[in-house]
């Protein structure tokens, strides 16, 4: 199953820093992650960019069971 | 402590202090008559918040020193004549006056030099996945001045 | 070696080599967010001289500390938020690489720090009384590369 | 009498760093420098600006024994 990676605000409404959900795309992922941390972390996710092993995804795109998909809130480094 | 042997660029991400001089005389070259480095540090405050007493930064580990490597090459790409570029950022708890992140550019000129330093320390806050979270005496929350992720070789300035 | 305990600007010209360390864990205040450090390096070539080996800074040596002190005070006249500034300037002798002068600024926000060291290195180049003479494979002569001294209130950037 | 300090090229063209000249005012100061070290000097102080106690002056500047006149060529500082 893919794995599913959350940070900053996007992990503390997960309450937890990631976990392997089922899914064939991006956007399956994220909608079961959506059901299980419930509408907060859905309100986090409406702000944040989606990553698929480190680059840009959109929610069409097929995932595996080796993939990564991320969660980036807005960025703060610096 | 320095980067591959021969290498220009020079990218940590860490736990520990940032190696500040040592990243300053490491990109002295005889070919550059100028070198521009900035610290971020700690503050006390930040926009609409007072008493910040420190920091945390988390990053995401695997892809953030891939994204500091795009900044650099952003800017030679820009500024093809700079001699060095290091970029440091560090991650963990942070109290007040550490310095968080630290850009060294070196170039013959210190024009190129100059922009090349805030090139890379505004496309480095647009791009790297770090995120910082505000200490204050009565609680803590995620720093309120964040950037939607863009990628590197999309950052204009 | 920091200056008047409690002073805010930092002057300096001296024959030692320069505390670029110290100035810059020096600028670093609680309520200042960056600090911008310009390092320049005795470089191996100048505008048409190649093979440059070695530098000789001579100065008015009663007049050059004021004359930082002056474009310190030009630099906070137009960015009054500034925390810290230090100028120092190194004469005698100086090998290729060496540091010959260190401008540091720190301020709450990056915008000020970045524009405020520009603005003191290029204002230092045209006022400050110090003569520079290079030395090559061949012979030496004084730079070629000079300015008719201003007074840092004059200079506009 | 005043003090001429002279420095980089100027020093060079002197062969001297300063000496005491008569003179009531900074011109009458320049022009026996310029007497003494020849035309060399006066070429350097051409391009020079002049400083009187460490203040840009004229050659009208009326100068007496604890005064300092500086000749500065072009400085190169940095």
């Amino acid at each position: 199953m893919p794995l599913l990676r959350v940070f900053g605000p996007a992990r503390d409404a997960a309450g937890t820093a990631g976990e392997q959900f089922p899914g064939a795309d991006v956007g399956a992922v994220l909608d079961a992650a959506c059901e299980r941390y419930g509408p907060g972390f859905a309100d986090v996710l409406r702000r944040s960019a989606v990553w698929l092993n480190g680059e840009p995804a959109t929610r069409a795109h097929a995932v595996g069971d080796d993939d990564e998909v991320a969660v980036l809130p807005p960025v703060s480094g610096g | 402590m320095p980067p591959v042997a021969g290498a220009d660029d020079w990218v940590l991400v860490t736990e520990e202090p940032l190696p500040v001089a040592e990243a300053l005389d490491w990109a002295v070259l005889p070919s550059c008559g100028a070198v521009v480095t900035f610290c971020g540090t700690v503050r006390d405050h930040s926009e609409g918040r007072d008493g910040v007493v420190a920091l945390e930064y988390e990053c995401y580990r695997e892809h953030a020193s891939p994204r500091l490597a795009a900044v650099a090459g952003s800017a030679r790409s820009r500024w093809p004549e700079l001699g060095r570029i290091a970029l440091l950022h560090r991650v963990g708890e942070l109290g007040l006056s550490e310095v968080s992140v630290v850009v060294v550019a070196s170039a013959p000129h210190r024009a190129e030099a100059f922009d090349a330093a805030r090139h890379c320390i505004d496309t480095l806050k647009a791009t790297v996945p770090i995120w910082k979270r505000e200490r204050w005496a009565g609680g803590s929350d995620w720093a309120s001045c964040a950037h939607e992720p863009r990628e590197a070789s999309d950052v204009s300035r």
